[in-house]
């Protein structure tokens, strides 16, 4: 047993931390989310540059051959930073189906893009009816002589605006909600047939709803076998929900942080507020929740190549209790910040945002509660 | 004891809705969060119920009130809720009125309340300053007399819409030298029309502007405008509050509010069957519903002991805790059950080119997380929550 | 509406108010509930006397004629001196058996012993495996050419061990569980073949096992109609969980009521320790738990004479609320008691256990949310 | 970063486990409340891991210590708790003891060290007093020099199992005239069967008797019986408390009531089904263990930085908060698991003629009521979870 981090682990957190403090600092961040593109592609080169979007591939394919510990430092200090660039997408997600299901001409078609930050993807698996079910899906690909042809709507696509490319799930075969069937692709997004309609979103990204409509691929598009992708893709977000908890300590940290200053300086009835027992208590809560909440995101980092099951529990736990952690502190920073803390000037309320955000990506407290009872 | 409504008052009940269902404007539908309402969305209703003689029911009949007992206007807001009508802003209606009438002179109460009546003139409220909070007694802006006016400086925060307003009532410290910060505050009324007057918009975390910054510089103010006596402004305010914090619990708005949210989770979908079919889900809104129904009794409770003759006493503030927190969770509720759909941020969607070919999410789903965001003011506002503590646990629990 | 108690009303209370301060202050409570008997027979004749236990029947057989709020107003006054006498198995129980259902010669011979007192019910409809289904019955009662013969094994049947008879659920048809073939008998606890367990409860009470075996029982035992007694159950226990939920308001009314008064004369670090502010807000939310309860227990007692789903709404709110109320406001007067609130000696342990009990007769919060989810 | 273990930390695990399967106490069994625990039983282990040399694994190895990396204590905890085993009671091996070898002198060392690792001295606390609570430093016992004794007057309360000690460890003011309540005050041991010390046993809530009152009238005690120096007696509790609060956690004992848990749940059932089936019930076991597994990586990166040489600081606040809230939780559901069997008052029903033949309630039933009054006291005592929030926003975030 061992929570130490590694001296490469430590220089990478020393790193991202002098980037973030450097490079996203609260007015560029304000001017690049409300800009048109709505983030900025010289951060994406950066990080392409410091390593960062190469770190979790093997040597072979250029990367760094990093491992699930790394992203959850990156993750962490892209939290505090509210960093809206699409590492999970891009890294975590694209990246990760590669990782484990590419084909050797895939990997080498994508990943070393990936690498040098010259690709960036999104990840299409949600539906409008189909909530956090990764196989409820009404999207379909039909096998035809050239390839599969992709018809549906995607729901919410975080990063779809910035994407050249989206990592698409359809259901090949069986019947909607069947644990068979399911398929994954990887589609250029300039393809005939695919409309987008992109819009910002409260957490300040941005994101689309995709609709397929006939839209060809070739063949080797799909990735790893035909019909029998969920146990991938439920390997893929796990470690993208092992990824956005370490994201959501980042972001509660800073929230955290900002109230207990807050509660320092603000004075009211003469005295800061700070030094009444109830908000006392209540900061303890919330640093208690925030520790509560990173021994979580450490189980579901370490568990992700455990077992299917033991990586599932994790995962799951990570994101009840991370969930719970995240709407308690986001709460009450802003409820102890006052009439500031709903303002879109302090910058607590968006930390409060993305929190908010958070708890919903890849299935909210119930569903995840839900998903560890059926594992007990 | 009963819970049943007599014949009169079932009587009144269908009078009520029959007028509303005839007179509530339609093009006001439901409305999602208020910002997306003009000054004249905001004032149609309250002009209605001007003309009809029902604007401020609640007032003592010599000044418009209807006489109403509080179970009638029980039925008048649940029958207002059934709609989710804009109802008349409460900053004349329930705040600046009930000042004037009770401690205003003859003259502020010919010339000020037949426009709070009819809805012509829209009032905003400048208490709060930056860096006083609940700690309302601090406020450093000052009035001092200059002849027949007070010159007012100083900064106010908070001001509610005050962009669309034409009258404000101000606290504003008339004597410096007083023994305690509660003492040497006055109450007086101000044009916001004058020169020295400058609001600034606030933008808030939900994206919308609905408070305000405003300043007011070298101010001039006839002393006509001062309410009651100089330097006794604490004792309205705080009968002011007591008024505020009566209609806070919002029970009838809240009950439209679950039947919304059953409607929304019939409509979304988890494994197949609709959302409300979900023992969790639906344990969620069963207790939310049961605790309304507890808050529900308790607001009736306190509404029969102010129909004994008892005032809004420090019991509203127990209403207004649990009041704001059902609201609130209601719309925690509310973001939960539109699932990937509370991402997408309202004016960013709405300000597209009206096009509805690719909707983005359901109709519902478009204000759940602004509206969840918006909220969070309520426990902060009025008195926060906490502030609410305090006075319950001095006032009634005598700690 | 109408929030006011009649004249008649307050004079119930009041004198009740005093019998419990004159007759059940704490030392005597104690010594009675230590006893042999555990409860005491003179302080059930005194209540006949006062007419308490005729108050809800009819003035026809010598009763006053009153209605739930009356019932309401008793047990509050009860719940505050934590009286243990059987009030509710003997006069809400079987009273409101033999009310909706008796004959005219079932009421003959039990309702006016029931109100001079000579006559003391248990309700025996729990069962080791049925949790709170009162369908979900193993007790049988067949039908033989006298009557009935009963057999199986109620479960913590209250205030067993001081009565005369016994209000017995059992199946005369159907399969476990079934809406249909439940009956309910009265049957004199001497019958040969009863065997009773006695013990003491953890909140002052007694209660028993209770072993039929082959126990016959007249025809004319049978309270209405044969196998169609569910729909009779619900409504009487509606009725005592109104009942108990008065009760309870008063038991936390005093808790609340201790709590404060300790907090003002208990001193650590020099002051009060109802000066810190935590502690001050913990009461306060005390305070609004006791108050929702009081609500809650209003609409449950309001509603017993409305439509069916209405009454059963209400009667599940009113236990989920108040429940609740009764939890928090229990674990919280001990934990500011400190270690006097964990003493035998400190009147607010009892209270605590008390409402402890409370929570789970007739079905626990978890119960009664199910039920108030499947009457939406 | 890693969760495994090394090879060498498994085989560790096989070894503790073998041991405590050949040499655990076989009619100890699985106990319920501790009180039905005779002094023998509660001393059976203890004598045997003594013999072993395991029975103060934490201490230093020239005192008798393991050398045992936090690690492997984890292990060792966790194996005991498998069995649910009556470890040593805290008083002596983690309360006394430390204090003795870190600030005694080693004639102390010599005399009482040797007894609390065989077990065969019983040790008990004399802390609090009536009146103060977690207010520990406004403590009024006296111990006044006389000669070649301290004269001690005073009274205690909740001396844990008081009614079998041999010795036990007290605060007392010695310097009444002292700037600050904190100061004046020294650690003395006494012989509990010194002429003038009386206990007598408390009755608490859930029936039985674990800590007592004691009064110390007159009593007589060596000075060589002081322990460091007089009047930093409070040096040497605070350090006393922070050791007390680092195993307060109990992680493998809530695991091993989890496991319980199940089992009960299991065999209860609900519409036909067993509880542990029904959504609601299992949604409240999953919480309960995802909050457990949260406490145990706390507790385990708090054990990593101890290894790191931190000594237990205020963040042990936190392990003490969760760990109580997490038993409290848990024995609220084994309460809410069994059903109306939590009302049979167990010394009622136990002390029954011993026949079985007409039971009341299943086995596991039997104690769920009296575990779950019995454990509200975690929450007061060790400094009530009050006091270390207060210690916590004071320590940690500066408050």
């Amino acid at each position: 047993m061992d929570f130490n981090f590694t001296e490469e682990q430590d220089m990478v957190r020393d790193g991202l931390s002098r980037l973030v403090r450097e490079l996203y600092d609260w007015e560029t961040r304000r001017k690049a989310i409300e800009s048109e593109a709505g983030w900025r592609p010289e951060i994406w080169a950066q990080l392409a540059e410091l390593g960062i979007l190469g770190m979790p591939f093997s040597e072979e394919v250029g990367g760094f051959g990093g491992g699930a510990i790394d992203r959850m430092i990156v993750m962490e200090e892209f939290g505090k930073g509210l960093v809206v660039e699409p590492f999970v997408p891009t890294v975590v997600c694209a990246g990760g189906f590669l990782k484990h299901a590419g084909s050797e001409a895939q990997r080498e078609e994508h990943l070393s893009a990936i690498i040098d930050g010259s690709r960036v993807f999104a990840f299409a698996y949600a539906e409008p009816r189909g909530r956090y079910d990764y196989a409820d899906l009404e999207t379909t690909a039909k096998k035809d002589s050239d390839g599969y042809v992709l018809n549906g709507h995607k729901a919410v696509v975080i990063g779809a605006p910035w994407a050249s490319h989206l990592v698409v799930t359809a259901r090949t075969g069986g019947d909607r909600r069947d644990r068979e069937g399911v398929s994954v692709f990887i589609v250029d997004k300039s393809a005939d047939g695919i409309v987008t309609r992109d819009y910002e979103t409260v957490d300040g990204r941005r994101a689309s709803e995709v609709y397929f409509e006939n839209v060809s691929v070739p063949a080797d598009a799909l990735i790893g076998e035909e019909g029998a992708a969920l146990p991938l893709i439920e390997q893929v977000t796990d470690e993208a929900i092992a990824a956005h908890c370490a994201e959501a300590c980042g972001a509660m940290k800073v929230a955290h942080a900002m109230t207990l200053e807050y509660s320092k300086q603000r004075k009211q009835f003469g005295v800061p507020i700070g030094k009444f027992q109830v908000l006392q208590h209540r900061m303890v809560d919330m640093y208690t929740a925030y520790e509560t909440a990173v021994s979580l995101t450490y189980l579901a980092t370490i568990k992700l190549d455990a077992g299917e099951k033991e990586r599932k529990r994790a995962a799951s736990s990570a994101k009840v209790g991370v969930g719970q952690s995240a709407r308690f502190i986001g709460q009450e920073a802003v409820q102890i910040h006052g009439g500031n803390g709903v303002t879109d000037e302090y910058a607590i309320g968006h930390y409060f945002k993305r929190l908010t955000i958070f708890e919903n990506e890849f299935g909210n407290v119930d569903h995840h509660l839900k998903r560890h009872v059926s594992l007990a | 004891m009963n819970l049943d409504f007599t014949p009169e008052e079932q009587a009144f009940r269908e009078e009520v809705r029959a007028f509303i269902e005839e007179n509530y404007p339609k093009h006001l539908g439901d409305v999602g969060l208020r910002e997306d309402l003009s000054r004249e969305d905001f004032l149609a209703w309250h002009k209605i119920l001007g003309e009809k003689g029902w604007s401020v029911p609640a007032w003592p009949e010599q000044y418009g009130g209807t006489g109403w007992t509080p179970t009638q206007r029980y039925i008048w807001s649940e029958e207002n809720a059934r709609v989710n009508a804009v109802m008349p802003l409460p900053f004349g209606v329930s705040m600046v009125g009930p000042v004037i009438y009770t401690f205003g002179n003859e003259e502020q109460k010919a010339r000020h309340l037949p426009g709070i009546r009819s809805g012509e003139v829209w009032w905003c409220q400048g208490y709060s300053e930056p860096g006083a909070g609940s700690d309302l007694a601090s406020l450093k802006t000052t009035a001092v007399r200059d002849g027949d006016h007070y010159v007012i400086n100083g900064q106010k925060t908070w001001t509610t819409l005050a962009q669309y307003a034409d009258w404000g009532f101000f606290l504003c410290r008339t004597d410096t030298d007083a023994a305690k910060p509660q003492e040497g505050i006055s109450f007086i009324l101000v044009d916001m029309k004058s020169p020295g007057v400058e609001v600034k918009p606030i933008k808030l975390l939900d994206g919308g502007y609905e408070v305000n910054e405003t300043w007011l510089t070298d101010v001039r103010v006839p002393v006509e405008n001062l309410v009651g006596e100089e330097n006794k402004g604490w004792t309205y305010a705080k009968f002011l509050l007591a008024h505020e914090r009566s209609g806070i619990a919002g029970v009838a708005r809240s009950k439209r509010g679950v039947e919304k949210l059953r409607e929304i989770a019939a409509n979304e979908t988890l494994d197949g069957a609709p959302l409300i079919e979900d023992m969790d889900f639906a344990r969620k809104v069963s207790q939310l519903e049961i605790d309304l129904a507890a808050l529900e009794i308790t607001e009736l409770r306190t509404l029969a002991g102010e129909q004994a003759g008892k005032g809004p006493g420090p019991e509203s503030s127990i209403l207004k805790i649990k009041g704001t927190e059902i609201q609130q969770r209601l719309t925690e509720l509310t973001l939960e059950a539109v699932g990937s759909y509370a991402a997408p941020y309202y004016h960013s969607v709405a300000n597209d080119d009206g096009s509805n070919e690719y909707p983005v999410g359901p109709d519902y789903s478009a204000h759940a997380a602004e509206t969840y965001f918006n909220m969070r003011k309520t426990s902060i506002y009025g008195g926060s929550n906490e502030i609410q503590r305090n006075i319950i646990s001095k006032m009634i629990l005598g700690l």
